[in-house]
């Protein structure tokens, strides 16, 4: 590195943002980071970025470190949700604003934080699980659902688990007949779906937490000689470009959208904090569900 | 004796291994201040019936009484607790600990459950020095030789204070002096009523020190004697099982004509070959088909010369010329090159592969040579491995069981068949007759007068004088890490002659290679 | 004395006897928990059926256990198999994903030439730290552990590389003469294994070194050479595993193709009665490790053990599996059992080794 | 007499060479720090050093632990997961009410109690400590997710406090409570080995098993007990981690073994056993600590060129430290 890198210019009138992601555990999360890796470029707000590679510890000694090198901004996404209180409170005594993105934290203490900007995991659940209630609405028989579940333990996977199940106590015909964790990858929804398949003669809907997952159980399908789409219906939740493809062949029946695409709201947040405006404790990012037309229409035009 | 009760006895002992019977109803008796010495060739079962004493095997059956009471220990910890303290053959000590640690670990002087290591450090420089051995406690104990770690092992368990001290096979590393030491002590610990077992292939050593002896053959008892009622040769006849020629052989001293092996051309030259830290340059040529005796202390530095000339040590002074060509044996694949072999002293370290099958141990050398591109058939492996098993009456004779089984004496024949079956020009033998027994010492003697007068050159070390006398042609004197002379082995050289070299390090009138 | 009974102690005294029990325990519990678990049925000319996966599912772990087991065997081990799993998969993803034709077969072997060229390259690497270098397997190899990931991740520049290659998917997925190329594949490598270390004296010389490396350089073995040939030899079998794991869905994920693979594999080869202390091996074992491992996930999947609880699951099987192997155990559960006198052979092995 | 020429011809400014393996870490640790200094400013404020202690204490005090079981030869690769075990269930203890007092003697209990277990499966059915403790891994991960598969905070007042507690000097540099705890840690640990018989048998036992048994040490229990500590450091280090997150999450300290023993192995430790210092260990876990901060410090990685460079600075590092190594011999 450059000798100057290591300090913060605090007269130069440029704002620096420290940034601590999770990892690049996934397509989204590169994706989010080279949003926010971009956006910081065009807004002229230097970046100090970190990669946790998936670990908590990391995180809280990066964010340590910012507030060593006195940064105007902290920015991260927590890999869990809960134990921050502590570093927190020190970034808040050094005077220090902090912008949570993507994943929220559990503190009581909504001072230590000046926003959470992200998605709303339980509510991706829950459009998903509302979609596939007012598709059967028709239904006369039970209709048996396979869920292929994220990494267990991890928030993406409890909150979707659980929004889905919410939106679907409605109907008393739809079921979840197994439930499996397929790791968020290609491969693990792969591998479990085949099982589903051979354990469950009658599998009329997927719901995977992901879209790789939902990809990886589609391979499962078509070698099984079902035809996705139609003998089981697939939802899946993010909307990455070869899930959004999947959809728009009529392979997937419905996508939530998680957008990783936080940078220039992330950006605009930190000038405001830096500027002393107040801003709202919770922003939702722009998102939006998907199917099959609205996917066709959208595909051309999609970053990633 | 009979007046006295047996401080240890062992009724009926049988302990099988898969395919080996070991022990097959065994009785010993061991009475308070005696040496007894427990005799028997490679493999008929002393170090096994020791195992099974102390508990390291458990017995199939029979019943060990210690001091009338029957006993039957879970492991060493448990023995030496009830005052059995033993040297195990070949060293069990831990190389990674200091010297003083590898005496008194297990009973360190404590406060308050802290080691006190300044005291340790002191006791045990005292107690080395009742064997003469001054040497810096604190120092790891693998930096030391062999022999040194065998006088530690010896330290520690004279140190404990014991009803019965076991010592299989402690002075198969020692030289002459340090024999004498020991038996000093040993037979200042038989006076203070401490019963002895010894085992040992020396059989001057038995005479010189057991009170009684009992003899083994085959996992069987031979029976138990009063050693002054057993001539050495009855000795050796109930060990063996029959009458042998071989062993007159032992008594042959014929000294071997020099004259024209030296006329030939030399084999090996090494000219001021050396190694800082470890040997002095010097100098040695080695004809085809000439027996070269190292003779020197324990230490002396010839176990270093035999590396170097093999490159397990690479030289970092002079150079070495093979059939009068310059050959830098830089490592053991040249040397092997060179139709080199080395038999190293520590066979189970430096020697086997205790995994491996014999026969895979005999023929590694062989495969090593032609790369692993080129396998042996198996017959022809098992045609050399049954010649040599045969050859060498390696028991038991089975090629397929791991060489780890295998007794010690037995193991350094699996050693000596690997480089034998090289054929070799050059067999550099660092104590070949460590640890075997006398049937098997004499049939290795002999085989090296017949291999070097088929032509091949041997470099031949052993701490037995005796030995190098009889088999060599030309003796070269090692002293403090440096060659300081070399004998032609003629009438005038004897014994005292070649020890008294040792001792001054200086030049005697006689006839002398430069 | 009868010689069936005799022949019996034979089996059960045979090191893979109960990691083979333990399998087919799986399948049989695998079996009542779901009646047609084992049924296997044609559909288009392709045998389908739970075992299929299996064997399928298993061929990338049995190729990085075959390469394990010899690294292991010099008395070795290597972390980084995983990560080149990743690697090799990516690049060969990379190549195709760039050609005109994804489906051309030259563009595919090009790929995989790419792939098992990148393998020799990072196995060279490892090998040379071990052997020249002299750093502790477990230290170099976990260097590359870490950073292969990266480089997998450098090469897919973090994103997920779709493709669309008939003859790469083929690798994973495609079948041969009713079977699933995969296990041919996997087949092929381990006779091709066998071979080089049976056939010749490579496995000796391995078992040597790792049983000795001293010993064995005074025997004039070139100790270094083995060594570095292992760690390449294990390269290539990950490499190749890489192909099997990203053909499988015909894409490449720098972050998830082959990972926690190396823990499997080296329990693979554990459960195959290799000693991690190195020395002697054994590839029928290893395989049978592996397959048990996949067994062990299949079942999780197919009896719906929730996730939650899965791990625990494993947990037991796997000390059990290993228990019940251990002579050990099964001497001292004998001794204490009412008519068992089976096994003296195993009662007797000596607590340790004690050369003599 | 012949046998005083036996005393090593030792130079007495000469470092002996079982210290020299640790020596050469700390002469690269201090490297790598000035390197840090004099690369980025605020690299040179006391917190930084104090940061990674904070950091790094209950990678410390698990690493400790492991050095034990390292020294005798042996790896448990539990630890992990242990970590998170203790502090998941430290955390839905409180959350059901419990005690602060008792819950800390119920988690100081079960890491240890867990070690136990599986150093006896080691020693009296002699499995490979590498199986037996990857079987423990999977098990104390199971039980995490068993536990809750979604992390619980801890809002116990005395949790609390011991987290947030800072002990400092007037200008502002501190550090919390675990750093004190893991220094004691480390000072006990050390003590144990180098002036109690457990310590030496742990270090006979990593030289020659063989050897040790026949020397009559206590070969089993020591191994049943040093993964009984290495359990129970598991465990300390666990409520340490719960202490420094006030949470705990089922998913969390994944991988840690890793980092663990690459840390014990940088300070010198031989794997095979027998040799290497709790000093060597904390200098390991010093530079895995200093190579995060330098890598956070800089700030323009990529992802992935994060891990490359981890990679390559764990290369360079160990590269080095051989070379020193060699030299000096
Ligand atoms: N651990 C073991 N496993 C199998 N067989 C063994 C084992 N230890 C010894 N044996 C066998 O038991 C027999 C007796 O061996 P033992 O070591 O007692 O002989 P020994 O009399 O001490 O011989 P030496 O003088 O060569 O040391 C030998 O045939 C040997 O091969
Ligand atoms: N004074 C000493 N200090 C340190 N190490 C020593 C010392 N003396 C000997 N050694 C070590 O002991 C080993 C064996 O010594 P050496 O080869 O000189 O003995 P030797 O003459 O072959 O005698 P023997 O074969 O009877 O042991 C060598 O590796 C050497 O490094
Ligand atoms: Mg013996
Ligand atoms: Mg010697």
């Amino acid at each position: 590195g450059n000798s100057d890198t290591g300090e913060t210019p605090a007269d130069d009138g440029k704002l620096t943002l420290g940034f601590s992601q999770v990892g690049a555990e996934s397509g989204w999360r590169t994706a989010n980071t080279n949003s926010i890796k971009e956006s910081a470029a065009a807004a002229g707000i230097e970046l100090k970025f970190d990669d946790a590679q998936g670990k908590q510890e990391n995180q809280i000694t990066a964010i340590r470190n910012y507030i060593q090198q006195k940064v105007d901004v902290i920015a991260f996404s927590p890999v869990v949700e809960s134990g921050w209180d502590t570093v927190l409170k020190e970034a808040k005594d050094a005077g220090i604003p902090v912008i949570l993105t993507d994943r929220a934290v559990d503190s009581a203490d909504k001072s230590l934080y000046k926003t959470f900007i992200g998605s709303d995991f339980v509510k991706e659940g829950k459009l998903s699980g509302e979609w596939l209630v007012n598709e059967t609405k028709s239904a006369t028989g039970t209709v048996n659902i396979v869920e292929l579940q994220g990494t267990t333990g991890s928030a993406p996977a409890n909150d979707r688990k659980k929004g889905f199940g919410e939106a679907i106590a409605a109907n008393p015909n739809l079921k979840i007949i197994a439930s499996q964790t397929g790791e968020f990858t290609r491969a693990g929804g792969k591998a479990v779906m085949e099982q589903f398949l051979k354990a469950n003669p009658k599998i009329d809907v997927l719901f995977a937490h992901n879209d790789d997952m939902g990809l990886g159980a589609l391979e499962a399908i078509t070698a099984a000689g079902k035809v996705p789409g139609k003998d089981i219906k697939i939802i899946t939740i993010d909307a990455v470009k070869d899930g959004m493809q999947a959809l728009a062949d009529g392979k997937f029946n419905f996508i939530a959208e998680c957008s990783p695409l936080l940078g220039p709201q992330l950006m605009d947040l930190a000038k405001k904090v830096k500027a002393g405006e107040t801003i709202p404790q919770r922003i939702l990012t722009e998102e939006t569900t998907f199917t099959p037309e609205q996917a066709k229409a959208a595909l051309p035009n999609r970053k990633y | 004796m009979s007046g006295r009760q047996p401080v240890l006895t062992m009724t009926a002992i049988s302990k099988s291994f898969p395919g080996v019977r070991a022990l097959d109803g065994v009785d010993f008796r061991l009475f308070p201040g005696e040496v007894h010495a427990l005799m028997g060739e490679n493999g008929a079962g002393k170090s096994t019936l020791i195992k099974v004493l102390t508990g390291v095997y458990g017995n199939d059956a029979g019943v060990i009484s210690l001091a009338g009471q029957q006993v039957s220990f879970s492991g060493p910890m448990q023995a030496a607790a009830a005052g059995v303290s033993t040297v195990y053959q070949e060293v069990n000590l831990c190389a990674n600990l200091s010297v003083a640690e590898n005496i008194f670990i297990g009973r360190e002087p404590r406060t308050l459950g802290a080691i006190r290591w300044g005291e340790m450090r002191r006791r045990a420089r005292d107690l080395l020095a009742r064997l003469d051995l001054h040497i810096d406690v604190t120092q790891l104990l693998g930096t030391y030789s062999l022999a040194v770690q065998q006088m530690v092992a010896i330290a520690r368990a004279i140190d404990i204070q014991a009803r019965v001290l076991i010592l299989d096979e402690p002075t198969s590393s020692l030289d002459a002096t340090e024999v004498e030491q020991l038996f000093r002590i040993m037979r200042h610990l038989r006076d203070e009523g401490i019963a002895i077992i010894f085992v040992t292939h020396f059989l001057d050593q038995v005479y010189g020190i057991a009170d009684r002896i009992t003899v083994l053959r085959n996992g069987r008892l031979v029976g138990e004697y009063p050693t002054a009622e057993l001539p050495q040769l009855a000795l050796v006849e109930k060990m063996i099982g029959k009458e042998l020629d071989v062993l007159e052989s032992l008594d042959e001293h014929a000294k071997r004509d020099a004259r024209e092996i030296e006329a030939g051309t030399p084999f090996l030259q090494a000219e001021e070959l050396g190694r800082k830290g470890s040997v002095t340059p010097f100098s040695l040529t080695i004809h085809a088909g000439e027996v070269v005796g190292l003779a020197g202390l324990l230490g002396s530095g010839r176990t270093e010369v035999a590396r170097l000339l093999f490159g397990a040590d690479r030289a970092d002074h002079g150079k070495v010329a093979v059939d009068g060509k310059s050959a830098p044996l830089r490592n053991p694949i040249a040397a092997i090159g060179h139709d080199i072999a080395f038999c190293s002293e520590n066979r189970r370290t430096e020697g086997l592969v205790g995994e491996l099958s014999v026969r895979e141990n005999i023929i590694l050398a062989m495969q090593a040579a032609r790369g692993w591109l080129r396998p042996i058939p198996r017959r022809r492996q098992d045609e050399l491995v049954d010649k040599y098993v045969k050859a060498l009456s390696i028991r038991p004779a089975d090629p397929e069981i791991p060489v780890r089984n295998l007794s010690g004496g037995n193991q350094q024949k699996v050693l000596l068949a690997r480089w034998l079956i090289t054929e070799p020009r050059l067999l550099i033998l660092d104590e070949p007759t460590r640890g075997i027994d006398v049937g098997a010492k004499a049939e290795i003697q002999k085989l090296v007068v017949q291999l070097s007068d088929g032509g091949m050159a041997v470099l031949f070390i052993s701490a037995e004088l005796e030995e190098v006398l009889r088999l060599s042609h030309k003796i070269a004197v090692m002293r403090d890490r440096q060659l300081v002379t070399e004998l032609v082995n003629d009438h005038t050289v004897d014994a005292d002659r070649v020890m008294q070299t040792i001792a001054s390090g200086t030049h005697h009138e006689g006839p002398e290679v430069a | 004395m009868s010689t069936s009974k005799v022949r019996w102690a034979a089996v059960t005294g045979h090191s893979l006897f109960w990691p083979v029990v333990a399998l087919l325990a799986l399948l049989t519990a695998n079996t009542i928990y779901r009646p047609g678990f084992l049924s296997v049925e044609m559909k288009d000319g392709h045998l389908y059926g739970s075992l299929i996966d299996i064997l399928r599912l298993a061929a990338p772990l049995i190729l990085v256990g075959l390469g394990m087991t010899l690294v292991i065997a010099t008395g070795g081990i290597d972390l980084s198999v995983g990560s080149m799993c990743a690697i090799s998969g990516a690049i060969a993803c990379l190549h195709i994903s760039q050609q005109p034709d994804q489906n051309a077969l030259g563009g595919v072997l090009v790929a995989l030439a790419l792939g098992v060229g990148l393998s020799l390259v990072l196995g060279a690497w490892n090998g040379a730290l071990v052997s020249i270098i002299g750093i502790q397997p477990i230290i170099a190899t976990l260097i590359l552990m870490v950073a292969g990931r990266g480089l997998a991740q450098l090469i897919t520049e973090g994103q997920i590389i779709t493709i669309n290659s008939e003859p790469y998917k083929a690798v994973g997925v495609g079948y041969l003469l009713t079977l699933p190329i995969s296990i041919f594949i996997a087949v092929g490598v381990a006779l091709v294994v066998a071979a080089v270390t049976r056939r010749t004296a490579l496995g000796m010389i391995i078992e040597s070194v790792g049983g000795n490396a001293e010993a064995s350089r005074l025997a004039g073995i070139r100790s270094a050479r083995i060594t570095f040939l292992v760690y390449v030899i294990s390269a290539v079998c990950a490499g190749i595993a890489g192909f099997m794991v990203t053909a499988n869905v015909s894409s490449a994920d720098g972050n998830a193709a082959g990972l926690w693979i190396e823990l499997d594999a080296i329990l693979a080869v554990v459960i195959g009665g290799t000693s991690l202390a190195g020395g002697r091996f054994s590839l029928g074992g290893t395989i049978l490790g592996a397959l048990l491992i996949q067994t062990l996930t299949t079942t999780v999947y197919a009896m719906n053990i929730s996730p939650q609880t899965a791990l625990l699951f494993k947990a037991v099987v796997v000390i059990a599996v290993c228990l019940i192997q251990a002579p050990a155990f099964r001497a001292k559960f004998a001794r204490r059992g009412p008519a068992a006198p089976a096994a003296p052979l195993a009662a007797d092995q000596p607590k340790e080794q004690v050369p003599a | 007499m012949t046998t005083t020429s036996l005393t090593p011809t030792r130079d007495w400014w000469r470092i002996p060479q079982r210290y020299v393996p640790v020596l050469a870490t700390l002469t690269l640790l201090l490297v790598m720090y000035a390197v840090g200094v004099s690369q980025y400013r605020a690299f040179s404020n006391v917190q930084v050093i104090f940061n990674v202690f904070i950091d790094n204490g209950f990678l410390l005090v698990v690493a400790v632990g492991m050095t034990f079981v390292i020294l005798t030869g042996g790896i448990d690769l539990s630890v992990g997961s242990v970590v998170a075990m203790t502090a998941m269930m430290s955390a839905s203890l409180l959350q059901g009410g419990m005690d602060p007092a008792a819950v800390l003697v119920i988690a100081l209990l079960v890491g240890p109690t867990l070690g136990f277990l599986m150093g006896c499966v080691i020693h009296f059915f002699e499995i490979q400590p590498f199986i037996v403790t990857l079987a423990g891994m999977f098990f104390a991960r199971g039980m995490c997710t068993f536990i809750s598969k979604s992390s619980i905070p801890i809002t116990d007042p005395f949790w609390t406090s011991m987290a947030q507690e800072r002990i400092g000097d007037p200008r502002g540099n501190f550090v919390s409570i675990s750093v004190l705890i893991a220094f004691v840690v480390v000072v006990v640990g050390a003590f144990v080995l180098a002036y109690t018989r457990l310590g030496r048998n742990v270090y006979a036992l990593g030289g020659n098993q063989q050897s040790a048994l026949l020397m009559g040490l206590p070969v089993g229990q020591t191994k049943i007990a040093v993964y009984a500590i290495s359990g129970l450091c598991s465990a300390i280090g666990g409520i340490l981690l719960s202490f420094y997150t006030l949470s705990g999450a089922p998913l969390i300290a994944v991988g840690m073994e890793l980092d663990v023993i690459a840390a014990v192995v940088i300070g010198g430790t031989v794997l095979t056993g027998g040799s290497g210092y709790v000093f060597g260990t904390v200098l390991g876990v010093l530079v895995l600590g200093v190579i995060r901060t330098l890598i956070t410090f800089d700030g323009s990685l990529n992802s992935w060129w994060t891990k490359i460079v981890i990679g390559g600075l764990l290369f360079a590092f160990i590269l080095l430290q051989r070379l020193i190594g060699i030299r000096k011999k």
